[in-house]
């Protein structure tokens, strides 16, 4: 049975789209059900291949059709899950999961949910496909679908223009991207006349000719494309926040991971360039890049779900810079922040989606003060704020402290500088959301807002708790789930060798031993235990504070009614609506930098022109790159 | 043993915060001489406090205008218990020359208990010193009666 | 004479790349997507071309020491591929549409209410 | 028994007790050498705790729409995690809780109290507690960039020699260095991070030059406008153990040695020190100069610091 498990995984996704494609607008609840089926399942399947895959580390090959190799010559489409990809299915089922129990409700307003559903369904199993195959014209086809759903799925709400508008440059950039990655493929076909990611493995190894120096680079541009690395980020913002909320948890959640695998896969595994220090230097800088551009971007921002976006590309810049180290340390921070940032982003943009719900708008200036109506919310959203600025007891910052730690020893010290310079001004940007839209004062018009259905706040809160879990107990996520997977980005022997037969791969690689044991002690990183006795020693010493009776005999006064003595203090004025927040924070840091955060403005211009202008010149300057420096 | 400490602290380190309903600012001058190095009304404890929610003598002065009426009792209103009400010169407790005039409400207590009032146009640095060490005692009190 | 062939791929390819990037007119700018897409499908289907093969369409029974075939993988790769860029191209057109009906113009100067 | 010792730490000597005394009366020497300066008697050294214990009397006003829950959490959780970074200082080799107790951990829990009274103001939904937040946020901003880059320099400095090459974020380990070569400013490659850290104290802390979050008379004390009572007087606390922990860490980095072994010497050998740093880097800036605009707080910090840091990280690769 564990044999078909990969394929199951995939397929049952692909049969409930066709499913509810069939089942049209007739049945809501059946509809909702065989959603529910179908992604469940998915994940289960993949939580079966734990025990085999992580657990006793072999690999799960399987063979499309059953056409073996032939005289160690790959004929069929094979799949491969290896350590690498289970870590990145385990997560990304999660959040399809978590994604598809919150949209029940999210989407009940919208008109053509069917539509919406088999899109959903269609991404979701591209995605699961894209990571579990092992076949190069297979991750093409499967690139292809997911851009072809998230671009649908960007203009659902097509009564708005800025929708409709967004969706044309998703695919007008996107398709770019993914000729960029079918032109690298049929040029690596041409060389070595087989599609199979083990076989081309086996035989680039440490043979570079020019023409697989130029499939590299186009394959680089074709997934950063993907991933929205800096010079292709324009459509990102644009998609991200026209989409569903839902959706646009899912592009940051899983489309972007998708195209990190993909990076992942086709730079360590397939073409080995692990230890050249040039391949190091260029993904170093181009994360940094990102990275900053990013968290600048979102500092500027006035949409609520736009910020989030450029704060998806900054923390993207991370992952890029913690696996560009290609030390042991380096890729398992790149790795742990990539699921981290699934987590804590699919948290925000949920919120996000919360608030949409709730106000009907997530315009920063127009919300405020929505801590009073909506508490769950306003909690959840400080937990995924207090994570992705990597305050201690959360997840965010065991990945980034692992990343600063990697960067430092590599000898990156200007990286270290930036990236706790960008991590301070993410914290910034969140501090903003959070004085303008969750306290401050209510503005008349949302007055009565209510609280989101329990069905959107169940996956929020799970999330939340695996944010707290993931910062709590670190040693356990890295020791079952992100160290095997860094072995196996360090130590593709083992991929090659299982796909095609034992000694296929022992012809290319003479040391078949595995890779250096990742063995780091989170130095310094306190026992989660000293934390929690600390925690309730406080507390306690908190509470006998206040038995003492220290404490004024009507503790704390609080009354709704209008009476003066609870209105906030206007230097005696009446309490009327003045509401500090949204753009009008930072100004200080904002006029200080006032050209940079200019000449910023005007290149993101929003024509679709010089977007494709930019895509163009990034893919010229790394070819470039990869001729003169990659040996 | 808690309520010893609490009093030992109201009488040594009482808040101030400045209240001025358009007074013509001889008092203010003479409040802020109080905390200048030559009289350092520091040592007993005395600061002026930014927000009426941090306070526990408010100092009033000038005669009440009606603009800054209903702002006093609103910020009056603002002061957590317990809290002392100092007039400060003769403007709030009678309104001095203003009197009659068509923009003054007249005095302070029509709208707030005066607990301590310090007399002189404006009061001398010692004298307000005097009335401050007074609404302590005062403070104490009120907070005992609160208990 | 294959020569002929990648000479083309690579005119198609960069044109499609101009248009893309220099027309300001959304439909232009599909067509363009299109022309890229066709120029590397061309490619696709030259890098399988053995000279002197016949097409790869046979029953078992004809099948003997001398029959030589052209390569069959990139051919099939072609067809999804063709697929696909019809699909894009497909879904492309519908946002043009829809573009056209809510800004009323194609300009893409015009239509970027989202900047900054 | 190892539990019944680190409840004793906790409580007692790096916890509980000796951050609140400690810093209360590093606050009322800090006010009494203000006054000093300025020729006036001023307040007794013991102030602060009448002023924490009169506020603890005071009665607590909760507003309208306020969000109850941060508005009363923020303090608390500022505190705890104070309390906790107290804890990871080591004072002359003397380290209660983790044998490597760690630098970056160290930063980042010092961001939590900041985080904590900003989220306290803005929970406070008055206008001016969000312009004081913004203020606040800036400041972080503005000092974290040269006390990041000088923190390199001392783990590349000690990780040189201790660490064979790579780097060391572990306290333990700065201190042993120190123990063996001297004080970290007797160095020359790191004299320049001295000043630096020096100059970010004062900022970090929230003092006279650089308290433009919580400034008195602009934007009335900034977040803590809608507070009274016993939040405030935690806040007030806060303000008080941040000065004690930030000198003190000063004092681990720079001017620690071997110690002489017995814990209670060493605890007041550390005190002194820690009011001498507090007298050169918050008093005597705060008697000089007066209070700075945001931007220029930024420009500040982010051009005369950091030179200094980016020049002792140079000095130390060259291997001075």
């Amino acid at each position: 049975m564990t044999q078909h498990l990969p394929i199951l995984a995939i397929i049952t996704l692909f049969i409930g789209a066709f499913i509810v494609a069939l089942i049209k607008e007739k049945n809501e609840v059946l509809r909702n059900t065989v959603v529910l089926i179908a992604t469940f399942m998915s994940f289960i399947f993949t939580l079966m291949m734990y025990k085999p895959i992580i657990g006793e580390g072999n690999i799960i090959t399987y063979w499309m059709g059953n056409w073996e190799p032939v005289q160690n010559w790959a004929i069929g489409i094979g799949l491969e899950v290896d350590q690498l990809s289970l870590f990145f299915g385990l997560f990304i089922s999660l959040s399809i999961v978590l994604s598809a129990l919150y949209s029940f409700k999210y989407i009940e307003k919208e008109t053509g949910k069917d539509k919406y559903y088999v899109l959903f369904l269609m991404m979701s199993a591209s995605v699961m496909g894209f990571i579990f195959t092992g076949d190069l014209f297979n991750m093409y086809v499967m690139i292809e679908i997911m851009t072809f759903a998230s671009v649908a799925l960007t203009a659902f709400r097509n009564n708005k223009p800025e929708a409709v508008e967004a969706g044309f440059k998703y695919i007008a950039i996107g398709s770019i991207g993914s000729s960029l990655i079918l032109l690298a493929t049929v040029i690596i076909y041409a060389q070595f006349h087989t599609l199979n990611l083990a076989q081309i493995a086996g035989e680039l190894h440490n043979n570079y000719t020019i023409t697989t120096l130029f499939a590299l680079a186009l394959m680089v541009v074709g997934y950063a494309v993907k991933v929205f690395a800096v010079p292709t980020h324009f459509v990102a913002p644009d998609a991200y926040m026209t989409a569903p909320s839902s959706i646009s948890m899912l592009f940051s959640g899983i489309v972007n991971k998708a195209a990190v695998y993909g990076i992942l896969r086709v730079l360590y595994v397939v073409y080995q360039s692990m230890n050249l220090p040039s391949v190091q230097f260029m993904l170093i800088f181009w994360g940094t890049v990102t990275m900053f551009i990013g968290v600048t971007m979102a500092l500027a921002q006035h949409d609520f779900k736009r910020l989030l976006a450029f704060h998806s590309i900054s923390q993207i810049g991370y992952v890029i810079t913690g696996i560009g180290l290609a030390t042991a340390l380096g890729i398992t921070g790149g790795l742990y922040h990539a699921l981290n940032h699934t987590l804590f982003k699919g948290l925000l943009f949920l919120c996000a989606g919360a608030v949409y719900y709730a106000t009907g708008t997530t315009d920063l200036d127009k919300l405020g003060g929505l801590a009073k109506r909506m508490p769950q919310t306003a909690l959840i959203f400080i937990i995924g704020a207090f994570s992705i600025s990597g305050i201690p007891p959360f997840n965010g910052f065991v990945s980034k402290w692992i990343i600063y730690q990697a960067s430092y020893e590599a000898g990156y010290a200007p990286v270290t500088i930036i990236a706790l310079i960008v991590s301070v001004m993410t914290l910034a940007s969140f501090i903003k959301v959070a004085q303008s839209a969750f306290f401050g004062q209510l503005p008349k018009e949302f007055k009565n807002v209510e609280e989101v259905p329990l069905s959107m706040r169940v996956p929020m809160w799970i999330m939340a708790i695996l944010c707290i879990v993931g910062g709590i107990f670190p040693s356990s996520f890295t020791k079952y789930l992100i160290t095997p997977a860094a072995n196996a980005v360090m130590n593709s022997a083992k991929y090659v060798e299982v796909m095609m037969g034992p000694e296929f791969a022992s012809k290319f690689y003479n040391n078949l031993g595995n890779a250096p044991v990742i063995d780091y002690k989170l130095a310094g990183y306190w026992q989660p235990i000293a934390w929690l006795i600390l925690f309730g020693i406080l507390l306690l010493a908190f509470t006998l504070v206040a038995l003492l009776g220290g404490f004024n005999p009507k503790h704390f006064s609080y009354s709704d009614e209008e009476d003066a003595k609870y209105d906030v203090f206007y230097s005696g004025e009446s309490a009327e609506f003045s509401h500090v927040g949204g753009s009008d924070l930072f100004w200080g840091l904002k006029y200080q930098f006032r050209h940079y955060f200019d000449l910023m403005h005007k290149i993101h211009n929003g024509v679709v022109n010089d977007y494709a202008l930019s895509v163009v010149l990034t893919a010229a300057v790394v070819l470039l790159y990869v001729f003169t420096f990659v040996r | 043993m808690f309520e010893k400490l609490i009093q030992k602290g109201l009488e040594k380190s009482a808040w101030l915060y400045h209240l001025n309903t358009g007074s013509c600012n001889g008092c203010d001058i003479e409040l802020v001489s109080v905390i200048t190095p030559r009289y350092d009304a520091e040592r007993f404890g005395f600061k002026i406090a930014g927000s009426p929610r941090h306070a526990d003598i408010i100092v009033v002065s000038g005669p009440i205008t009606s603009q800054s009426r209903d702002r006093l009792i609103r910020t009056l209103a603002q002061v957590p218990e317990p809290k002392v009400v100092v007039s400060l010169g003769s403007c709030p407790r009678s309104c001095n020359v203003f009197n009659g005039s068509y923009c003054v409400e007249g005095p302070l207590d029509k709208y707030a208990p005066i607990d301590v009032s310090i007399a002189g146009c404006p009061p001398k640095p010692e004298a307000i010193m005097a009335g401050l060490v007074r609404a302590v005692e005062i403070l104490k009190e009120k907070r005992r009666a609160m208990k | 004479m294959l020569l002929m062939n990648y000479i083309t791929c690579i005119i198609l390819i960069v044109l499609g790349l101009y248009t893309i990037v220099t027309k300001k007119n959304a439909m232009k700018i599909v067509i363009g997507m299109g022309l890229l897409d066709y120029g590397i499908n061309l490619l696709l289907i030259s890098v399988g071309f053995k000279a002197g093969g016949t097409a790869p369409i046979f029953t078992i029974s004809e099948l003997d020491r001398t029959s030589f075939f052209v390569d069959p993988v990139p051919q099939a790769l072609t067809l999804t591929s063709i697929v696909i860029g019809a699909c894009v191209t497909a879904l492309a057109l519908a946002l043009v549409i829809m573009i056209n009906k809510h800004y009323g113009t194609l300009d893409t100067d015009k239509v970027r209410r989202l900047k900054g | 028994m190892e539990l019944l010792k680190r409840i004793l730490y906790i409580l007692f000597y790096p916890g509980l007790l000796y951050c609140f005394v400690g810093g209360l009366v590093l606050a009322g020497i800090d006010r009494k050498l203000l006054a000093r300066m300025q020729k006036r008697v001023g307040p007794p050294i013991w102030q602060p705790f009448y002023d924490f214990f009169k506020l603890l009397g005071k009665e607590t006003i909760v507003p309208r729409n306020a969000a109850k829950r941060a508005f009363l959490a923020a303090p608390v959780i500022g505190l705890i995690s104070l309390i906790t970074v107290s804890l990871f200082i080591p004072v002359f080799k003397f380290s209660p809780f983790s044998t490597y107790a760690d630098l970056i951990v160290v930063i980042y829990l010092l961001t939590i109290p900041a985080v904590a009274l900003i989220v306290g103001g803005s929970a406070s939904g008055s206008p001016y507690a969000g312009v004081g937040i913004s203020r606040e946020m800036v400041a972080i901003i503005s000092y974290e960039l040269p006390m990041v880059i000088s923190l390199l320099a001392i783990a590349k400095k000690v990780g040189l020699e201790l660490n064979n090459g790579i780097m060391t974020f572990s306290l333990s380990q700065i201190v042993e260095y120190q123990a063996q070569n001297g004080p970290l400013f007797t160095k020359l490659s790191m004299i320049p991070a001295f000043i630096a850290m020096l100059l970010v104290i004062p900022c970090k802390v929230g003092s006279l030059p650089f308290d433009i979050a919580e400034a008195e008379i602009e934007i009335c004390e900034g977040p803590l406008v809608e507070y009274s009572g016993a939040p405030l007087a935690i806040f007030k606390l806060n303000h008080a153990i941040k000065m004690l922990v930030m000198t003190s860490l000063f004092v681990t980095l720079f001017l620690s040695g071997s110690g002489t072994g017995i814990l209670a010497v060493d605890a007041i050998l550390q005190f002194i020190l820690s009011i001498v740093v507090v007298f050169f880097s918050i008093t005597i800036l705060k008697a000089i100069t007066a209070r700075l605009r945001v931007e220029q707080t930024l420009r500040f910090y982010w051009t005369y610091p950091t030179a200094l840091a980016l020049l002792s990280l140079i000095l130390v690769y060259f291997g001075l």
